[in-house]
């Protein structure tokens, strides 16, 4: 129900703000559009039987994002003095990470957040076991570290 | 401009499928930029659902039905590159008879298109010129593609398809749901995409848009749906019964408005007598014939693309 | 405060074409398959936040500075997980990333 | 200052698109094809910020979706085709 209550929410916020036309015709049509695409999500839901909450809600976020666009800029910046120094400045390692997220969704956040800093990217995911691919050396400590893990993990209480 | 040419000449030379159906993606993505350029949106928009998206996935599901490899065509090339030579020499040469680029006097700039720039406004009510010619002056015309994309699904449907015998033995079309990050992120994605289709249906009288853009959309976001989680499971939240349904529906609709307007007393596709108000009556008739064509693009798109995927098990079963 | 927005999304907009040729060089010299994707990511974070952030810095309107908005989430939501995918079925069809000398001998 | 920005971008997309061709993997291409598609994404919101019209960002938007959606497509017929290559050769 709650999920239900917050993808409306979303659903119609994302009409709203793209709309720009506010007549009675085009929000009714908007609330028709929304109602079809609650009862179809629905129906993907009896199908695939997956009912989680596709969004992480707690205060924490808007922090952990932050952070995450600063580790984004550091990391970006060692990526490209690399790319300019070439092969030489590049040394690929595969290593494996443990993560101390109890739900899927904090697991996704997680690991795409260490997509998403260049210079590391997840390879696979085996229950709580990140296959990690890292640029240089320096990435690979960095994930060790476990500070992003932490952060991450802070989300889900 | 460059781009083009050196992505056309690459797909000419390319002989792995595969990487001839990634570049025509990028083909297309470049294309539409130009078309852009040039100011013509709801083209770009057109090309950048269609071309990139679904004919992408379309052209890979004929892929999956042949074989990887070009081969090698027995016959000679030289007869064919003589057509294409005469043929692309005749275009030239017709083109030296068209009007300078841009050229105010050409006719094209005085036949209708000054009343349509000009006068739509007022007789129709839809800022959108591109979405008034299409639903409006050329309404005819629009009834007649959404026919032709009728009869292209109804096509692929009687080559592939097999109207409702499903295989005995259902062999599990394979799935990328042991896939997690995929599985998560397209959850919440799919819903946000359906609406996009949607907004793209109903604001086709003020932006880019319409029927045939939004219901290539909408399909896609399902196509999305029934590729992470298996064809079934898309069948089972939208039935191919109801697929092939709506596949009539919307050709129905579109030309239910006609007839409507022809029994008010209008002619036919006429919409002014829709409502007191003609350009009221303009508007609901295009905001209708734009949902039949979008109803019936999304259900054509869908019905190809599970006819390629049943098509493509049911041969698997056979080859056991 | 008009010229300091102006030089702001200037600065944003040429960062972020610098950043996006960089990445296309990395694309272009890198030695295997996962090292590029590396280099990929680089165009497809940094590079794309700060052109589209210099861009709603120059937008006219409100509507399109949300729409821009969007366009930047949605390449941030979707670009790891294409990355994620492309590396996975890659490792998963047998592509084995290229290491260093020195570390395949210590593994 | 759109101008140099657009070279840019489309420098990005040639070499992008010399990777494309060259290959060597199929997972090159199709990251090249990525990194085009999003560059092209940011192409049209540059266009639409220079002609000034909010309603051009639509199509940027519609790339950046369908962008991604071809990528899984192309991915997981792949994966698919493998299997099938794999049966093959048991039998």
């Amino acid at each position: 129900m709650k999920q239900l209550l917050s993808l409306t929410v979303i659903l119609a916020v994302f009409w709203l703000v793209n709309s720009g036309h506010y007549t009675p015709l085009l929000l009714g049509l908007g609330a028709i559009s929304i109602g079809l695409i609650l009862y179809l999500s629905r129906r993907m839901e009896h199908v695939d039987g997956e009912v989680e909450p596709s969004i992480v809600m707690s205060i924490h976020l808007p922090f952990y994002l932050f952070w995450l666009l600063v580790e984004i800029i550091k990391s970006n910046l060692d990526v490209v003095t690399r790319v300019w120094k070439g092969e030489a400045a590049i040394s690929p390692t595969v290593f494996k990470v443990k993560a101390s997220q109890k739900s899927d969704v904090c697991r996704v956040l997680y690991a795409n957040s260490i997509t998403m800093t260049p210079g590391t990217i997840t390879l696979d995911i085996d229950g709580d076991t990140f296959e990690v691919h890292a640029l240089s050396e320096e990435g690979k400590e960095g994930v060790l570290t476990g500070e992003m893990d932490k952060r991450v993990s802070k989300l889900e209480r | 401009m460059g781009i083009l040419v050196v992505t056309g000449l690459s797909i000419v030379f390319i002989r792995d499928l595969f990487a001839v159906v990634i570049l025509f993606g990028i083909y297309s993505l470049v294309s539409a930029s130009f078309f852009v350029n040039l100011d013509a949106v709801d083209v770009a928009l057109t090309e950048a659902a269609v071309g990139a998206g679904i004919s992408t996935v379309l052209m890979l599901g004929t892929l999956a039905l042949t074989s990887r490899r070009e081969k090698k065509s027995s016959h000679g090339s030289t007869l064919p590159l003589m057509v294409v030579v005469v043929t692309g020499g005749a275009l030239i040469y017709a083109t030296l008879d068209m009007p300078y680029f841009s050229d105010p006097s050409d006719p094209i700039h005085h036949h209708v298109a000054p009343r349509y720039i000009q006068q739509s406004g007022e007789e129709i009510g839809v800022p959108n010129i591109v979405t008034s010619v299409l639903g409006s002056y050329r309404g005819f015309d629009t009834l007649g593609e959404t026919v032709v994309i009728f009869a292209a699904g109804l096509g692929v449907l009687s080559l592939l398809g097999r109207f409702g015998k499903r295989p005995e033995i259902a062999l599990p079309s394979p799935s990328m749901s042991h896939h997690l990050i995929l599985r998560v992120i397209a959850k919440a994605l799919i819903p946000l995409i359906l609406l996009y289709g949607l907004y793209i249906q109903f604001h086709g009288d003020y932006g880019p848009g319409g029927g045939f853009q939004a219901g290539v959309i909408f399909a896609a976001a399902i196509i999305l749906y029934a590729i992470i989680f298996s064809t079934e499971s898309a069948q089972k939240v939208i039935s191919p019964f109801v697929i092939h349904l709506l596949m009539s529906a919307g050709v129905l609709l579109f030309a239910g408005v006609g007839v409507v307007t022809m029994l008010l007393g209008g002619n036919f596709l006429g919409y002014n007598v829709l409502a007191h108000d003609p350009v009221h009556g303009q508007h609901y008739g295009i905001l209708l014939i734009e949902l039949g064509v979008g109803i019936t693009v999304t259900s054509v798109m869908l019905s190809i693309f599970f006819d390629f995927s049943d098509r493509k098990r049911i041969r698997s079963i056979e080859e056991q | 405060m008009d010229i300091f927005l102006n030089v702001l999304s200037w600065i944003c907009l040429l960062a972020g074409g610098f950043l996006g040729i960089t990445g296309a060089v990395g694309l272009f010299r890198f030695p295997d398959f996962f090292t590029r994707l590396h280099a990929a990511s680089v165009t497809d974070t940094l590079s794309t936040f700060l052109i589209i952030i210099g861009l709603m810095l120059q937008a006219n309107s409100l509507m399109m500075i949300i729409k821009l908005l969007l366009v930047l989430l949605i390449i941030a939501y979707t670009s790891p997980t294409s990355a994620h995918s492309l590396a996975k079925s890659a490792l998963h069809s047998g592509l084995k990333p290229f290491l260093k000398d020195k570390e395949n001998q210590n593994s | 200052m759109f101008t140099i920005i657009s070279i840019s971008i489309l420098v990005v997309m040639i070499i992008a698109l010399i990777r494309a061709i060259l290959g060597p993997t199929l997972y090159d291409r199709i990251l090249a094809v990525n990194v085009v598609g999003t560059k092209t994404v940011l192409l049209l919101s540059v266009l639409s910020v220079t002609a000034g019209r909010g309603d051009m960002v639509d199509i940027a938007l519609v790339y950046a979706l369908i962008n991604f959606i071809s990528v899984i497509a192309v991915l997981r017929f792949f994966e698919y085709n493998k299997e099938q290559q794999a049966d093959v050769e048991q039998q």
